[in-house]
């Protein structure tokens, strides 16, 4: 892949770096990756990634695609966020896309590329609100330190909410955030998110939201396993997680790909723009269980998705979680 | 038996789970918490009790085994890998695949085993050093062959992650089939249910609970058990009575590494059906503690992992009933705060404050005749 | 069972027995290249361009060689912790928590005390004051361990595991909590950058390698003295090697044994202070994981010797520093280096290996770092 | 006491082994005919263990054949050796402490006694039915042992007994008996020979190993004598006498008594007042002692092993803790305090375990040589360790004390257990002090060594130093001791004068005898 000459005018380049974090993750960095991928695909791009093994090295997997005159360099990740900032003034000729990286002041050659994670949570807490029997629903997250986690979380209970003021029911909304084991290991412990989603279903739940990387990922299969509604996080779970699919309602999509995608192309074409780019949030289609979802709650679901856009329903999530 | 310790240990159970009843008595029942919490208390408590377990035997031979978190880890990969293979690649059915995969499970466990064992016993590495060579070299192997087998061009799959066949299920125990029909209330019923709940188990967690008293049967009560213990309190002296120490010390890190191997089975064919890199967490290690905790006997490490699974459980429940928490037990909301309990439980019992625990007196010493 | 390989004759020379020394471990890397290289092979990648990646990577221009030695930095400090404490013999795989505490502490003086002072402190003042704080706090975490170790039996191993854990959550709480960044713009568990009076210069400007380097080789030097050299150090050996003798010879075991876990867990802290203070300038959740267990690989690899960990570390160091090139140049995954490192860690330990390998004759001599839990 | 001496069970024939640098065996020819009890003498390290561990099967051989009742054996591993009705009881016992008496003797040969044939191995413990058998066993022999007291808990006396049941429970015809004496008082000893003879009467043939020339003489049927690596006789009990034995075995004429001027005590260095000390288990094994040393005498305290002198010696070193009573050196009050405070006051102490407590063996012999006053002037400038000192220091006293090593650098390690010793024996006794306390200062040494460091206690004593010898060699409290302390269970149970004390008193003494008066 190193032998194309990057540098050249002919030669379009896209390279992404993860944050701490593997590129098969089945998540957010995998999400990207794929935005990329349809890039190589669609334009013909010259595509390359790096794993990033330590914080540490921020820098320097940027500066190796930098400095091998790629065009755009995709930066996976909230902790990457200075770094990028810090290369776009070091590589003024390169277009950076930075995925959940809010940028509170316009860098020149820097997108950050945010969602909505609050409706993306609010669309699933409603659609678990209206299809549980017991209502009783539940959510097992990452660590609610990371704020696209929080928001997640927070809007599947304000989704539930709006779903009881709206029907006049009380569900109860679990949610439970995974915050004992030390930051790198919140979002990797699946046999946590699995027994935490048990404890939850011994409660009476009976619809699990995985919010959290591969600690959700736990909590979704044993969900699925144990016959309750499984809900991902992210991307269509149903595609990346087949051992949950028979039981996969929903999931809370962050449009990464269309948006990692959107935004090389729009460097393609030289239309990179500058600031905040906010890609799509919204629900996955329910797959399997299309039959079980009644249509009224389907018809629900597409008034709060277009209410939510339009403006006229908000989750009142703050950005950040407050102290 | 240790009685002082088991006490200790049950009292600090109760207390746990007494938090939680008290905190979540106003949402959900009693009956349902203490159940609920119990099943997940068995559950979590499975891995570090089959670690535990891996440790007590290699222990009680004279080989110290701090790769127990390697070896789970390696056998967590191949185990699912295995599956993965008779499924998609050989096409068994669901069944046979995941039964053949646990079998791949305890395999890797036993070659970790042999591993540890030839470094330590042949080689006389210095066991400490041989079990931190086991860590290492799991997590890059686990971690550069699932990501080159199962991502990307020329990955072996094609960058499709085919699906795990599934996990074992559980097995149910029809105590509300049979008691039910005799309940005359909706109490009676849900006390019955709740507490079959406990009773269904996956066959590695209920393995496990077998597995303890069998060990501990085995170790006091059976010739290999006497032999076993003797070539890790006094090698010399077993090898005067022509006792083979050399073969006895391999085959019982061997059966060792066979425990972390079902351990490792746990995480990928029984609790989720999917393997993610560095997935054990550190639970090999607690493993360590576990046996150290309990004497380097079965049931008191068993006893051991259920306080780690208490703890996770009162945990996970704090957290699920975070709302009705009473202001003076705030500080419960802190999860960091509650998930300190195993770790200074751990410190203050190793303390000795409830009696000293002894390693076998060869317990890391080459063996040199 | 303790047999130690050091204090043979002088006579050897100190250049012939660096060399003999020295000829295990080259093999053993040389081994340990050849298997990964078969590995690489035997999925299809191209280990030539991999390890010319690797070399490129790491030592192919300045910019390669300053970002080694950043790397390097905390894992002779680190690693010299966990050798300290083998020559004392203690087995401290709690680098990783005294580490971290003591990022965050330096961090807390470095951004902090202008702040409750109301004024600026010259650098002469705040730099040392940070890092010392970060010292103490590393020594302090490692001083429990070693005080339950001397008065209670308990055991090291477990408890600076425990440690680790109760150190991470701490840390959790309060990036999370009290020293969380307030500015607007942030959103992790992160402390507010440091002030620059706390920071230490680049010796290079735009080049990302400090002071720290330099102070680790220091650092490192000043051990080998320490151990070598001066009473303490002799203490210190003695109760490694045989603490009965210890206590025969009028030792006291006990405060040896907390001082060692204290020096090890001082020399942890360093490396977090220096993670702080030359490199980050702000601690952050997630910065520093895993450093412990490196350590511990490093150690080993370095026998325990001053000189040996600072060259383990340069090589440690590189392997993870070219990883990138690595990767860029043949997609091969970074867990590659975690299987390197264990295959040379495998063959020093198991030398006699390399010696069948090479038919290299025995000298009769075995490295005991430990002894079982018996301590 | 003659017997017919008939067939011959055991027969090695030209033995040669080695060990790196070491040729413990050379070339050598050993034979055991039935119901004889063989004693084989030899110096330390002379090979008679190494031997025994040959014909045991734990040894391979270089060169070499075992006959066993005529046949040529292939000797393997002990379990061949125990097949063949070879039983050993060895120099350091082969127990577990932690197992009981019954699983001490069921380890390895755990078959099912009830079955038809006794080889069907059992792989459940039946411990009942092997106690049982135990119980016939000791009942059989005389042999008196509890079958369910934890091994840890037993008097050694005791442990050798169950060392003995453990041979005869697996059908051994010949047993190999490794130093069984040493550890035995007097009386224990008689009680051992009677057991031997118990054994010997029921056709058991027995290899009788010890240092000790007066019990060879008593019990022997025939004596060989081994001197480095070889055998370099066979002797009849009835031709020869202790001083043509000492001469065999050391291959030169020695004194076996040492010459010594008499004492001149003075004031008094140690004074023990009540003392109370608990041992490892938590027992109390030195129940209110008191006495005194004077300077420029040599008090010796006898007893048998395991009767609270070692515990005696690490409290007044400071090893240990005391729980009550004190003791002061000097005048100066030093109960409780710490080895270093002890030691500065004036108190040189040669261990008893010179590898665990006396010598880092991963050290320099230079290095052992500061062990204990590293911190002092004399090697350190502040906190800086004067590597010029300490190697002036080691190269003197390598030179004083004769200590035979190939230079001051090498590990202590590597040096015989006798330049160990005297390695110590340098060091302590260079230092300026009051008091020695030497705890078995000779165990395991050769008569040379123990020669040279009689002499250099003795010399202590005319210098004016008290010394406090502790021993369980009678003879050697016998030939240095001014006066005489015999402990017996924690207490002391008399006091006398070298003038008035009789081996064979002191003996009734270790055994419990109580003296009238103190
Ligand atoms: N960190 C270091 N930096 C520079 N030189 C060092 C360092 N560590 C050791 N040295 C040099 O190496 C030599 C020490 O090696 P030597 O083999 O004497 O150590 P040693 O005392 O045998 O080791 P040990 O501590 O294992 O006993 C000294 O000459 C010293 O100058
Ligand atoms: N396992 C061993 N490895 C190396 N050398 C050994 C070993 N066992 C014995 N030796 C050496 O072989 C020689 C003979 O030792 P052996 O134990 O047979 O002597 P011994 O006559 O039994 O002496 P003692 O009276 O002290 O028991 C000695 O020099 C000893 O150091
Ligand atoms: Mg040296
Ligand atoms: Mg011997």
């Amino acid at each position: 892949p190193a032998e194309a000459d990057c540098s050249s005018e002919d030669v379009f380049c896209v390279g992404l770096v993860t944050d701490v974090g593997k590129i098969n993750d089945k998540s957010f960095n995998q999400s990207a990756w794929e935005g990329v991928q349809r890039a190589e695909a669609e334009l013909g791009a010259q595509v390359q990634y790096i794993e990033t093994a330590d914080a540490k090295d921020y820098d320097k997997n940027i500066a190796t695609f930098g400095d091998a005159g790629y065009d755009v360099i995709v930066t996976v990740g909230f902790g990457m966020g200075e770094a990028t900032v810090k290369a776009a003034g070091l590589y003024p000729n390169v277009d950076f896309v930075g995925v959940d990286q809010f940028q509170a002041a316009d860098t020149p050659g820097v997108v950050g590329l945010n969602f909505p994670e609050d409706n993306a949570g609010f669309l699933v807490g409603a659609l678990a609100a209206m299809m549980s029997e017991s209502h009783k629903i539940g959510a097992v997250c990452g660590t609610d330190v990371v704020p696209p986690v929080w928001r997640f979380g927070e809007g599947y209970k304000a989704g539930a909410a709006y779903v009881d003021g709206m029907m006049g029911s009380t569900t109860e909304v679990f949610v439970v955030y995974h915050s004992d084991v030390g930051f790198d290991k919140t979002f990797t412990d699946p046999e946590w998110g699995a027994q935490t989603a048990q404890s939850m279903m011994d409660q009476g739940a009976d619809a699990i939201f995985g919010c959290g990387g591969i600690t959700g990922n736990g909590a979704i299969t044993a969900a699925a396993q144990a016959g309750a509604y499984a809900i991902g996080v992210d991307a269509d779970q149903y595609l990346t997680l087949p051992e949950a699919a028979p039981r996969m309602l929903s999931s809370a999509m962050k449009l990464i790909t269309p948006g990692v995608f959107d935004l090389v192309k729009l460097s393609h074409d030289g239309n990179f723009p500058v600031g905040n780019f906010f890609g799509a949030a919204g629900y996955a289609p329910y797959h399997d269980l299309d039959s079980e979802v009644p249509a009224e709650v389907k018809a629900e679901m597409e008034k709060i998705n277009a209410g939510l856009l339009d403006g006229s329903i908000t989750t009142n999530v703050p950005p950040v979680k407050p102290e | 038996m240790d009685w002082k310790r088991f006490s200790f240990i049950f009292l600090i159970i109760i207390i746990l789970f007494s938090v939680v009843v008290l905190i979540g008595q106003v949402k959900s029942s009693p009956i349902v918490i203490i159940t609920s919490m119990l099943a997940t208390t068995i559950a979590v408590a499975t891995p570090l009790t089959l670690g535990a377990l891996a440790g007590v035997f290699s222990e009680r031979a004279g080989i110290v085994n701090i790769g127990i978190e390697g070896m789970m880890l390696s056998s967590a990969f191949f185990g699912w890998l295995g599956a993965i293979y008779m499924f998609h690649v050989f096409e068994y059915s669901i069944g046979i695949s995941i039964t053949m995969g646990v079998v791949f499970a305890i395999l890797a466990g036993m070659a970790m085993g042999l591993l540890l064992a030839v470094l330590s016993i042949t080689y006389k590495v210095d066991q400490i050093i041989g079990g931190t060579v086991i860590n290492i070299l799991a997590v890059g192997l686990t971690g550069f062959l699932n990501r080159q087998m199962f991502f990307g061009r020329g990955s072996v799959f094609e960058g499709n992650v085919p699906n795990s066949p599934g996990v074992l299920p559980t097995i149910h125990i029809p105590l509300t089939e049979i008691f039910s029909p005799l309940c005359n209330s909706a109490d009676c019923i849900l006390v019955v249910t709740s507490i079959n709940k406990v009773f269904d188990q996956k066959p590695v967690a209920i393995a496990a609970i077998l597995l303890v008293f069998v060990s501990h049967y085995i170790l006091f009560n059976t010739r290999w058990g006497l032999r076993t213990r003797a070539v890790g309190e006094h090698p010399k002296a077993a090898d005067t009575v022509g006792i083979n120490v050399i073969k006895m010390r391999y085959a019982n890190v061997i059966i060792g590494g066979a425990f972390a191997g079902l351990a490792g089975a746990y995480f990928t064919i029984e609790s989720v059906p999917s393997f993610e890199p560095l997935l054990t967490n550190g639970r090999g290690f607690i493993s360590l503690a576990a046996m150290i905790f309990g004497n380097w006997t079965p049931i008191g490490a068993w006893t051991a992992a259920l306080v780690f699974g208490a703890s996770q459980a009162l945990n996970i429940n704090i957290q699920i009933f975070r709302d009705v928490i009473p202001p003076q037990l705030a500080f419960l909301q802190q999860s960091y705060i509650v998930g300190l309990i195993p770790y200074i439980l751990t410190m203050v019992i190793l303390t000795g404050i409830i009696g000293r625990t002894t390693p076998p007196a060869a317990d890391g010493i080459p063996y040199e005749k | 069972m303790q047999v130690d390989t050091t204090s043979d004759a002088p006579s050897k020379g100190f250049l012939r027995s660096a060399l003999d020394s020295m000829l295990i471990p080259f093999l053993a890397i040389l081994t340990a290249i050849i298997f990964g290289g078969i590995i690489i092979l035997s999925v299809g990648g191209n280990p030539i361009l991999a390890y010319y990646g690797l070399i490129q990577g790491s030592f192919g221009s300045a910019k390669a060689l300053s970002e080694t030695a950043v790397w390097a930095t905390p894992f002779i400090f680190a690693g010299l912790a966990v050798a300290l404490a083998f020559k004392g013999g203690l087995f401290n795989i709690g680098a990783e928590g005294q580490l971290a505490l003591g990022a965050t502490f330096t961090a807390l003086i470095g951004y902090a005390l202008p702040e409750w002072l109301g004024s600026d402190i010259p650098a002469i003042v705040h730099l040392p004051l940070a890092i010392i704080l970060g010292m103490t706090t590393g020594a302090i975490w490692a001083a429990i361990v070693g005080f339950l170790k001397a008065y209670t039996g308990g055991h090291e191993v477990i408890n600076t595991i425990m440690m680790n854990y109760i150190a991470l959550n701490t840390i959790s709480f309060l990036l999370n909590g009290p020293m969380k960044d307030r500015n607007p713009n942030n959103v992790i568990a992160r402390t507010p950058l440091i002030a620059d009076s706390a920071r230490m210069p680049e010796i290079f400007e735009g080049f990302r390698i400090h002071w720290g380097f330099i102070l680790a080789l220091f650092v490192a030097f000043f051990i080998w003295w320490l151990l070598n050299k001066t009473t303490l150090g002799f203490e210190i050996r003695t109760v490694g090697a045989n603490p009965d003798a210890a206590k025969y010879a009028g030792m006291n075991v006990k405060r040896i044994i907390i001082i060692t876990m204290a020096l090890s867990g001082m020399l942890a802290g360093m490396a977090g202070s220096l993670e702080v203070t030359g490199l980050n300038y702000r601690h952050e959740l997630g910065f520093s994981i895993g450093y412990g267990f490196d350590a511990i690989a490093i150690a080993l690899l370095g026998k325990s010797h001053p000189l040996g960990v600072v060259l383990a570390s340069i090589l440690f160091a590189a392997m993870r520093n070219g990883a990138t090139r690595m990767q860029f140049l043949t997609q091969l995954p970074v867990d590659l280096i975690s299987m390197l490192q264990a295959l040379i860690l495998l063959f020093v330990a198991a030398d006699a290996i390399i010696r069948y390998l090479y038919r290299i004759k025995a000298k009769g001599e075995r490295l005991v770092l430990t002894r079982g839990w018996g301590g | 006491m003659t017997k017919t001496i008939s067939e011959t069970v055991l027969e090695a024939k030209g033995i040669t082994k080695k060990f790196p640098g070491v040729l413990a065996n050379d070339k050598v020819n050993f034979d055991l005919r039935k119901g004889e009890i063989h004693a084989l003498l030899g110096e330390n390290g002379a090979g008679k263990s190494t031997l025994m561990n040959v014909l045991y099967g734990l040894y391979h051989p270089e060169a070499g054949e075992v006959f066993v009742n005529g046949k040529l054996m292939e000797l393997n591993s002990s379990r061949d050796a125990i097949h063949h009705g070879i039983g050993m009881v060895h120099q350091h016992f082969m127990l577990i402490p932690v197992f009981t008496v019954t699983e001490n003797i069921m380890l390895g040969a755990e078959t099912d006694h009830r079955a038809s044939s006794n080889e069907k191995p059992l792989v459940i413990l039946d411990r009942s039915e092997v106690s049982r058998r135990v119980r016939e066993l000791s009942h059989k022999y005389g042999l008196d042992v509890d079958p369910d007291a934890i091994i840890g808990d037993l008097p050694v006396g005791v442990q050798q007994r169950v060392e003995i049941v453990k041979a005869l429970y697996r059908k051994a015809s010949i047993l190999i008996l490794d130093e069984p004496t040493a550890v035995l008082t007097p009386q224990e000893s008689e009680d051992l020979f009677r057991i031997m003879h118990e054994l010997t009467q029921q056709g058991v043939s027995i290899v009788f190993i010890t240092h000790k020339l007066k019990e060879v003489l008593k019990v022997a049927d025939r004596i060989t004598v081994m001197r480095a690596g070889q055998v370099v006789g066979t002797a009849k009990p009835k031709e020869s006498t202790e001083q043509s034995l000492a001469e065999m075995m050391v291959g030169r004429e020695v004194i076996l008594t040492v010459t010594k001027k008499p004492s001149k005590p003075a004031e008094e260095v140690l004074r023990v007042e009540d003392l109370r000390v608990k041992d490892v288990r938590g027992l109390e094994s030195v129940r209110g002692v008191s006495f005194s040393v004077k300077a420029g005498e040599v008090v010796g305290i006898a007893g048998v092993q395991g009767n609270g002198q070692t515990e005696l010696a690490e409290a007044l070193t400071g090893l240990r803790s005391i729980e009550s009573g004190h003791f002061t050196l000097s005048g100066k009050d030093l109960s409780g305090k710490s080895p270093r405070q002890i030691t500065e006051t004036g108190l040189a102490h040669i261990p008893e375990d010179r590898q665990r407590h006396g010598l880092v063996l991963s050290y320099s012999v230079a290095d052992n040589m500061m062990l204990c006053d590293y911190y002092q002037p004399r090697f350190s400038k502040g906190v800086v360790v004067q590597q010029k000192q300490v190697d002036t220091n080691a190269q003197k006293l390598i030179k004083d004390y004769d200590v035979r090593t190939p230079s001051a650098f090498v590990a202590a390690g590597k040096l015989s257990g006798g330049n160990q010793q005297k390695v110590i024996v340098a060091r302590e006794l260079s230092r300026p002090v009051k008091l020695v306390v030497a705890s078995q200062p000779t165990r395991g040494l050769d008569v040379g060594s123990i020669e040279y460091i009689h002499n250099e206690i003795i010399a202590m004593r005319d210098r004016g130093v008290g010394v406090l010898l502790v021993s369980a060699e009678l003879d050697e409290i016998m030939s240095l001791s001014d006066r005489i302390i015999v402990m017996y269970s924690g207490k002391i149970v008399a006091t006398v004068n070298r003038e008035d004390a009789s081996r064979e008193q002191l003996g009734l003494w270790m055994a419990g005898a109580q003296h009238e008066q103190v």
